[in-house]
């Protein structure tokens, strides 16, 4: 297709002078994840601040979408997004189940995605088909955290027997599978490799069942409810006085405190490191700005996530994008082929440079442990505290 | 109506069922203590009729009084409690209750005493020893005429002062024809008035002393039962 | 039971309409609806949804009033005079929430929310203010309630026109820039999110028209002839409108045709012999995973047909499906059958999103890669063209099931419907009637199972929760069960229309709620009910 | 054409039927009468597979049809009526005729024929509409084919009823209670039709009813049951005249006068 | 001697063999493959035997504890639908409303601190659900008393979702969490099993309810205008029973056990949201089915046996096949153990076969 200067085999965008450049996004801004959506979504807002939402002239406009940390919601949210022919690129999701669903469905109009929260290795691993060309991320891929988690437990906890428990979402499930990897590969062993539903509640049975094996540690990745749920019966099981919980960054969110109560105090999650020292000045300015902005500090985990998709994404267009008179023109394939070619992106979590898979950050891990039940105190550094080094 | 003894007056009553008109303009009256039949072909609109006076369908313009009360200001389940009911057409027996939960039912609106209750139901079970029989059985698993025996039976258990009475001998052996009828008699000998809808004439019109005939929908004659029993067209039809 | 000329004095129902209106306000404040209707213009930036919303209830507590009040004098004097009691109870009840900082138990009572609901002023000022103008709009509803029949019908037809104007905005705008050309009409009949006076006056123009229309119609023309132009004009709608909107029409009509296609299909099992299924979604998900595993590109593939050789494979498992579950569960009688079937969707779902069955179906990780059907050779990436495919499947699906209703199968199913032991006695054989009819419909769902995965690309388990069962059944009974047309209508309302709405996020579900009440209080017999069954009942 | 062979049934405690055994002659119009509760329904029940015999054998035209499923016993040939009548109460009245007429094995053409709209499919659902509206006329309902069968008073919709049985073309045809509701005028007509039945269609009929009148006129042969046991069978003016049935069943006003042994009542009797 | 017996059995199968159809065979095939399948499942777990007695006495106080609110929420169903012969869809929603009226008194109450409050907490619950299910039923149930079935069923799905959403505006669309209540913390040593005090406590207050609910039925004349309205609302009239106070009265009962179970739910799992109540429902009224629908103390033990299955069944059933995460199948088995019932015994564990209509 040609357009005014531009010629791309999967389109073009025009933005007229004065019009809007349209941006959208999908996050999880509703039910019990809200939080990872809205902490995301304020991250873009600051960096939309920064550039006083305009680009080149042309006001910038983000639609945001929910996608309800599900496969399902992420396929009507990326629908509803494919629809809309002047999409230049779309943020998000969130949530990897999300991405899943929802990123082939705007491949299909080669509209690319800039993951803001997903960290599932299937979204960029070398089998995931060709309807993921269009996918880079700049959260992490949860092979590293599968390997970090388990490294963790075996050495800094000294493990030697683990379980493993997901709630059959894609996140949980394939995180599980990278630390049971990880973690057979430094000599431990899974004693236990168990499921329960995302809706359910009862936990005991299984927990139950996961006692008899009596690992050392139990590696859950779970979501906000389900988390809570966990934490809260697993201190009901006798056999489980011993194991060690670790649970993964869904669940670094003042809405856990709330729905977890006082078993929240002690869990252990695997998170980034969200120091100053590892992640520079400019962080911490940032977590300035959310306060004030917000009057609340950082609510989960990718608030800096989002902040970066959006830079990443401004520096992609401006690689792409061919300006004529006023007007915009964006090769869909040229915008593609320049987020994946991004190199030494100065970003909030770090530099970030794009694999040919889509993978660009180059996380920092960390391990945080609760301190206090109160959702008030919730912020990252004293409750959760950094509990690895 | 004139006066004192008047219990039930009907008048001008119509019943619709959606387009169709099953009664139209239907008057009728019942005295204290009087035993009155409503005869006609399938289709009349007896039952209709019925239950329009019994609040299960609605009456159009027309009144219907009940000692004076008007019945049309009230719900169907208030009635028995003034001492007007119905045994209905087809036995309606509740199926999966036993006999005995059919008839205590059917004193639902009493509020009497255990003892008086444990008598009246021993008389009813006297008057048909063939439930006494079944008294734990499922009602829906009775035979048709024990069926009709037991709504007859528990109609009696609410003590009415009057009792509608649609098609009482239907379904009934001969033998028990006889029975149900001479109990029907010793009831209205008590004093109780008694509304019958009933096809086979014989019976209703020895037994009551007035009687309405009713033809598509319009009560086409009315008079003492024994004026109708000779009346030609009334014997043709009816009678057989 | 009949109750006629009965009920409580007229006065104590001009107190209970005030009441009831005051708290209905006070709930749709407490809910959140106002707020995030106050943000939605939807007259010239000038009157918002949530003033509308908020004064459409004192208008029905006025209209109730006046109401009650009937054949008597004083019926508008009664009308404001609720309305001036709802209005202190709507505000006495927020000024007290204010002060009792609810916020951390009720969400949307913020402090904004509050403040905007009550007009933004405090105490007295408040509560004379919401008496005020909840008296003056019950006023107006009592009034409306003494208008003659046709003027009324008149004003209810002007405001949904208006309404649907100002709502339906991305609707129309895509439509006008792509009939009437250019952006000029947009920007004319739209200001912001709202309709602009212009827009507002084309609106009313539209409503009297379509009020016009409706009289003319219905002085000329019989029963029948009716509902046969208003099927034509339907199926001229559903093959148009999409054609000339944009491409999120395009997408959610897509949708509405795909569970028009399930309502069809689950309309032979429910409206013709009478089987509650409430497991529809299993054969819905047999369908789209067999279609999956045989087109997809993906690693857990079996095969790699085309679109083409995969539907009819897609459907006949799902036959198959409905042939295997149907034979045990078939027995089990009424709402008992809605209850196995109910259970069965959900084993299927639960074994497929499993870890045991993962290797072969992905579990959580569901299939992505499916393509898209080709058509002579290129394939059919529009959601138009499928769309298009879609609405032909439903209407063939719908003719066979016309064609059935009107045969000796169907009387056989519409025997056992109403009285299986009787029906046996007639020489029906119950099992293989309801087995007809129960693998047809597991038939259909698999078509629509196949077009699913095919528009999506991807198929996860959570796709098929129970409440795609119950969303068919809900629109198959809303649009009118056994009628075709009526099929399309309740998909178009209940699937369609919370798209079509999505701006208003979560509170659409609460309407979708409101919704299904209403059309079954106000037309049991669904919207558009087949004439035949709506005379025989 | 029939034959009951030691047929027992019970439910839990009752023993509803026992060791019941007859044959019903082809052609006859054979009738079955017995108090209330005797197990004269049962006995229907029982032969057209309803209820499960607990001993006993059923045969039609000498071959066993116990122990099979109701619609299977129904194609070999056996109609029936119910005694609380059992209409398709919300489909019309013709509907309810052409179901039974095309529930007939090989009557009309299966599904898939249906969904190609085959000419011969057409065919043969215009005959049976036009063989149903016959049906109707015979038992004076043809206008009110259009009708929901709900709609109709008590006597039509029993009527109704045989219409259905018999637009199955049985050889053998069940009635139960026919007449009940009926007035005498009424159940005259009836008494004509169901006496030319035979001959009409063909068919055999085992009747169950309580009015005298009726049976005694036109039985070929009566069956009479007490408490589940048959006591006597014979002809019709055997049976009104042998004594256990006058003890059990017909001695007493009611049946003297239905057999015209008494004039009809001339005046009040207080 | 052998071989008349022989003789005997081959005439017997060949009976067998006329009277069957082919349906018949399928379904012997099922119920023989069900039973050889269930049983090599139960053996191949206990030859495992991976658990201890402890763990098998605490799955069964996890089973009965989650029985016991089963069976609360079953009794509104079986009541409602032994009246209306309506699936009140809603009703788990009546359950989730109880857990957040009672929420909006907790904190105060459980800052108290004593066993009262936690009992005051149950009754505003019940009240909260008592109310909101008596309106529904004023509100969208009454007007279709005539109308069949499928009217009321859907405006009951239309009533679930203004009742989810409704309490989710009100109160938010995440988890909102109960306090840990101090009298109600801490463990009952019962032999070789710790049993948490929450647990006994629900398990009991439950058997309370369910009892108290038993006795009213049974002792007025409730029981009976309620199967009379059932059967034949207008015979009933006839009675003189007022089949609208009846109903409203079914509501209000089932409304106060939902209402109880919402509490209970709340002080065992401590997190509740405005969705928790459509899944629970459904079980619920499997609870009912199991038990026999209509059937008060059905409805307990089917809610119990519910409970169990899901508490064992994974552990007992799917775990010797080797079957990876069978816990995540516990609902397959609850809904399996349903479909079962209903093909094999539709009148539920203790229903009365429901009496054939007379022909
Ligand atoms: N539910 C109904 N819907 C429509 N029409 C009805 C209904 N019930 C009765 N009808 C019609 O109303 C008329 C009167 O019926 P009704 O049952 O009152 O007659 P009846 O005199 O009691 O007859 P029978 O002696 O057969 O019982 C009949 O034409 C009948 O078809
Ligand atoms: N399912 C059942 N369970 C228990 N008892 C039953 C059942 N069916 C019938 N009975 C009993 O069997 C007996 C015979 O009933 P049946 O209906 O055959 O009588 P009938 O001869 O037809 O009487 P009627 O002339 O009154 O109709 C009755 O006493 C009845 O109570
Ligand atoms: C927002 C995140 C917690 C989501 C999670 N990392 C996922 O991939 O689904
Ligand atoms: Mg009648
Ligand atoms: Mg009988």
């Amino acid at each position: 297709e040609t357009k005014g200067p531009v010629t791309d085999e999967n389109g073009v965008v025009v933005v007229p002078a004065g019009e809007p450049l349209q941006i959208g996004s999908f996050l999880s801004l509703t039910g019990a994840d809200a939080a990872l959506g809205i902490d995301a979504r304020r991250g873009v807002e600051i960096a939309l601040e920064k550039i006083g939402a305009t680009y080149k002239g042309h006001p910038v406009e983000i639609v945001y979408e929910d996608e309800t940390c599900s496969p399902e919601g992420g396929q009507t949210a990326a629908t509803r997004l494919a629809s809309n022919p002047e999409l230049v690129a779309v943020l998000g999701p969130s949530c990897s189940g999300a991405g899943r669903a929802g990123v082939p469905i705007l491949w299909q109009h080669k509209v690319p995605v800039v993951g803001v929260g997903p960290t599932s290795p299937t979204l960029t691993a070398p089998t995931r088909g060709p309807t993921f060309d269009g996918f880079v991320r700049v959260s992490f891929n949860d092979n590293a955290t599968g390997k970090f988690a388990a490294d963790y437990a075996f050495k800094t906890l000294g493990a030697k027997t683990a379980a493993t428990l997901h709630d059959g979402s894609v996140y949980g499930e394939q995180v599980v599978r990278t630390f049971e990897a990880a973690f057979k590969a430094a000599g431990g062993e899974i004693v236990a490799s168990e499921a329960v539903g995302a809706a359910d509640t009862d936990l005991r049975p299984v927990l139950t069942r996961i006692g008899t094996k009596k690992p050392a540690l139990l590696f859950a990745p779970l979501y906000v409810s389900t988390g809570a749920y966990l934490v809260r019966q697993m201190g009901e099981v006798a056999s489980l006085k011993d194991t060690e919980l670790l649970a993964t960054d869904p669940i670094l969110a003042p809405a856990f405190l709330t729905a977890a109560g006082k078993a929240a105090i002690g869990v252990k999650v695997v998170g980034i490191d969200f120091r100053p020292e590892t992640l520079g000045p400019a962080y911490q300015g940032f977590v300035e700005t959310y306060k004030s902005k917000f009057g609340e500090p950082p609510i989960s985990s990718f608030h800096a996530y989002g902040y970066d998709a959006l830079g990443l994404l401004l520096a992609a267009v401006d690689k792409a994008a061919v300006e004529k008179d006023g007007t915009l023109y964006i090769g869909k394939k040229a915008l593609n082929d320049a987020l994946h070619a991004t190199a030494g992106y100065d970003g909030l979590t770090g530099k970030l440079s794009c694999s040919a898979l889509g993978d660009c950050a180059s996380p920092v891990y960390a391990v945080w442990e609760f301190t206090s039940e109160q959702p008030d105190s919730y912020a990252l550094g004293t409750n959760p505290k950094r509990v690895d080094k | 109506m004139t006066g004192v003894s008047t219990l039930l007056s009907v008048h001008d009553v119509d019943v619709h069922y959606g387009q169709i008109c099953a009664v139209r303009g239907a008057s009728l009256d019942v005295a204290e203590g009087e035993v009155v039949t409503l005869i006609g072909a399938n289709g009349a609109g007896k039952s209709s009729l019925i239950n329009a006076i019994c609040r299960l369908r609605p009456c159009g313009e027309g009144h219907i009084r009940f000692r004076g009360q008007d019945l049309r200001a009230l719900r169907a389940d208030e009635l028995p409690g003034l001492g007007l009911v119905q045994v209905p057409e087809g036995r309606r027996v509740f199926g999966r209750l036993t006999v005995m939960e059919n008839l205590r039912l059917g004193a639902f609106c009493r509020k009497a005493a255990r003892d008086e209750l444990e008598t009246d139901l021993a008389a009813v079970l006297d008057l048909f020893p063939r439930l006494a029989e079944r008294r734990d059985q499922a009602a829906g698993t009775l035979s048709g005429g024990e069926q009709q025996m037991l709504a007859i039976g528990r109609g009696l258990m609410a003590k009415p002062a009057m009792l509608l009475l649609d098609e009482p001998s239907m379904g009934l052996a001969p033998r028990i024809i006889d029975v149900i009828y001479g109990a029907i008699a010793a009831i209205a000998a008590k004093g109780v008035s008694l509304l019958i809808v009933e096809q086979n004439a014989f019976l209703a019109l020895e037994l009551a002393r007035r009687a309405f005939v009713m033809e598509a929908g319009t009560i086409t004659l009315s008079g003492p039962a024994a004026s109708l029993v000779d009346d030609e067209r009334v014997r043709a039809a009816y009678l057989g | 039971m009949v109750r006629d000329m009965r009920g409580a004095a007229p006065h104590s129902l001009v107190l209970k309409a005030g009441l009831i209106g005051g708290l209905v306000g006070v709930y749709v404040v407490a809910v959140g609806v106002f707020a995030a209707f106050a943000a939605r213009p939807v007259v010239a930036q000038s009157l918002s949804l949530g003033q509308i919303m908020l004064l459409s209830i004192a208008l029905t507590v006025g209209w109730s009033a006046a109401d009650a009040r009937q054949g008597r004098s004083g019926g508008l004097a009664a009308a404001a005079l609720a309305g001036v009691l709802a209005g202190l109870v709507y505000a006495g009840v927020l000024l007290m929430a204010r002060e009792a900082k609810l916020q951390a138990m009720f969400v949307a009572l913020t402090p904004a929310a509050l403040n905007t609901g009550l007009f933004g002023r405090t105490g007295l000022a408040a509560l004379v203010a919401a008496a005020l103008i909840a008296g003056l709009a019950a006023l107006g509803g009592g009034l409306v309630r003494q208008m003659p029949a046709p003027a009324r019908r008149t004003l209810l037809a002007v405001a949904i026109a208006v309404l649907v104007g100002a709502l339906l905005r991305d609707l129309w705008i895509s439509f006008f820039a792509n009939l009437l050309g250019g952006r000029w009409w947009v920007s004319t009949i739209y200001t912001g999110n709202g309709l602009s006076w212009t827009g507002t006056g084309v609106a009313v123009a539209a409503g009297l028209a379509w009020q016009a229309l409706r009289m003319l119609g219905r002085r000329e023309a019989g029963a029948r002839s009716t509902s046969l132009i208003g099927i034509a004009l339907l199926l001229a709608a559903a093959i148009l409108i999409p054609y000339f909107t944009n491409a999120f029409v395009a997408q959610v009509m897509l949708l509405v045709g795909l569970y028009a296609l399930m309502g069809t299909g689950l309309n032979i099992e429910l409206g013709l012999a009478g089987l509650l299924d409430l497991g529809f979604v299993a054969f819905f998900a047999i369908g789209a995973y067999v279609t999956a595993l045989l087109t997809a590109d993906s690693p857990l593939a079996i095969a790699h047909l085309s679109f083409w050789e995969a539907l009819p494979i897609a459907t006949l498992c799902a036959a198959a499906g409905g042939f295997v579950f149907g034979l045990p569960v078939l027995r089990v009688r009424g709402d008992y059958l809605a209850l196995a079937t109910l259970g069965l969707g959900e084993i299927v779902r639960l074994l497929v999103v499993s870890d045991m069955s993962a290797p072969v179906i992905g579990g959580a990780q569901g299939i992505v890669g499916i393509p898209r059907p080709d058509l002579a050779g290129t394939p059919m990436v529009s959601q138009l063209s499928l769309y298009y495919l879609t609405l032909v499947l439903t209407c063939l699906v719908a003719l066979a099931g016309w064609r059935l209703q009107h045969s000796p199968v169907g009387r056989a199913w519409a025997a056992a419907r109403e009285d299986e032991d009787v029906a046996a006695t007639l020489g029906i054989d119950l099992v293989r009637s309801k087995l007809r009819a129960y693998v047809l419909g597991a038939a259909f769902a698999g078509v629509a199972g196949a077009l699913f995965a095919t528009t999506l690309g991807s198929i996860f388990p959570q796709s098929f929760k129970l409440d795609v069962s119950i969303n068919v059944l809900a629109l198959l009974v809303v649009g009118g069960l056994g009628s075709l047309p009526g099929v399309f209508v309740g998909s178009l309302i209940l699937i369609g229309l919370p798209e079509f709405l999505r701006e208003f996020g979560e509170y659409r579900y609460l309407f979708y709620g409101f919704l299904l009440i209403l059309v079954m209080r106000v037309r049991p017999q669904g919207l558009w009910p087949d004439p035949l069954q709506a005379r025989t009942s | 054409m029939l034959v009951l062979d030691e047929v027992s049934i019970r439910f839990g405690g009752v023993q509803a039927l026992s060791g019941v055994s007859f044959r019903v002659a082809d052609g006859a119009i054979h009738s079955v009468i017995g108090p209330n509760g005797a197990g004269k329904t049962t006995l229907f029940n029982a032969i057209t597979g309803v209820a499960r015999l607990s001993a006993g054998t059923v045969s039609l035209a000498g071959a066993r049809i116990d122990g099979q499923p109701p619609h299977v016993i129904s194609r070999q040939g056996i109609a029936r009526t119910f005694q609380n009548v059992r209409l398709f109460g919300s489909i019309s009245v013709l509907d309810n005729v052409l179901v039974a007429e095309e529930a007939r094995p090989g009557s009309v053409p299966g599904l898939l024929a249906t969904l190609a709209c085959l000419p011969s499919a057409r065919r043969a659902e215009q005959a049976a509409r036009e063989e149903a509206m016959r049906l109707l006329a015979d038992v004076g309902l043809a206008d009110a084919a259009g009708r929901a069968a709900r709609t109709l008073s008590y006597g039509d919709q029993r009527r109704l009823e045989i219409a259905r049985a018999l637009a199955t073309r049985p050889k053998l045809l069940l009635l139960d209670e026919p007449a009940a509701g009926m007035n005498p005028q009424e159940m005259a007509r009836l008494t004509d039709f169901i006496a030319g039945l035979p001959a009409r269609f063909g068919v055999t009929i085992l009747l169950i009813e309580h009015q005298m009148r009726l049976v005694m006129g036109i039985s070929d042969r009566v069956t009479v049951l007490e408490y589940g046991r048959c006591i006597v069978d014979g002809t019709p003016d055997e049976v009104r005249a042998h004594p256990e049935v006058l003890r059990a069943y017909l001695g007493g006003r009611t049946a003297t006068r239905a057999l015209g042994l008494e004039a009809a009542p001339s005046g009040v009797s207080t | 001697m052998d071989v008349g017996k022989a003789a005997a059995l081959h005439i017997a199968l060949a009976d067998w063999r006329r009277r069957s159809t082919w349906v018949d065979m399928v379904m012997l095939a099922l119920r023989v493959s069900l039973l050889v399948l269930v049983s090599a499942g139960l053996l191949l777990s206990l030859a495992h035997n991976e658990y201890s007695a402890a763990d098998w006495l605490s799955f069964a106080v996890f089973g009965l504890t989650l029985g016991s609110i089963y069976a609360l929420i079953s009794l509104g169903y079986t009541m409602v639908y032994g009246v209306l012969r309506m699936i009140n869809f809603a009703h788990g929603d009546v359950f989730m409303a109880g857990a957040f009226g009672a929420l909006i008194v907790a904190d105060p109450l459980i800052a108290t601190g004593s066993l009262f409050a936690v009992l005051a907490l149950i009754a505003v619950g019940a009240a909260t659900s008592a109310a909101i299910a008596a309106l529904i039923e004023r509100v969208a149930y009454r007007p279709f008393r005539h109308r069949g079935t499928l009217a009321p069923l859907i405006c009951a799905i239309g009533v679930s979702f203004v009742l989810q959403y409704t309490v989710r505006g009100f109160f938010g669309t995440g988890s909102r969490a109960y306090h840990d209540i101090p009298v109600l913390d801490g463990v009952v040593i019962l032999g070789p099993l710790q049993v948490p005090l929450v647990q006994l406590f629900v398990i009991l207050a439950a058997l309370l309810a369910m009892g108290a609910l038993h006795l009213l039925v049974q002792h007025t004349r409730l029981g009976a205008s309620m199967r009379a309205v059932a059967e034949d609302r207008e015979t009933a009239a006839l009675m003189g029973i007022n089949a609208d106070r009846v109903v409203t009265f079914t509501f209000l009962i089932g409304g106060v056990m939902a209402g109880t179970a919402g509490v209970l739910y709340a002080l065992v799992f401590k997190q509740i949201h405005a969705f928790m109540g459509f899944a629970i429902g459904i079980k619920g009224f499997a609870a009912a089915v199991l038990g026999g629908i209509g059937n008060i103390p059905g409805a307990m033990v089917g809610g119990f046996v519910l409970g169990l299955a899901e508490s064992f069944g994974p552990a007992a059933l799917l775990s010797g096949f080797g079957i990876p995460a069978p816990y995540q199948l516990k609902d397959a088995i609850a809904y399996g153990l349903l479909v079962i019932i209903l093909i094999f015994r539709p009148q539920g564990i203790f229903g009365e076969r429901l009496a054939v209509k007379r022909m």
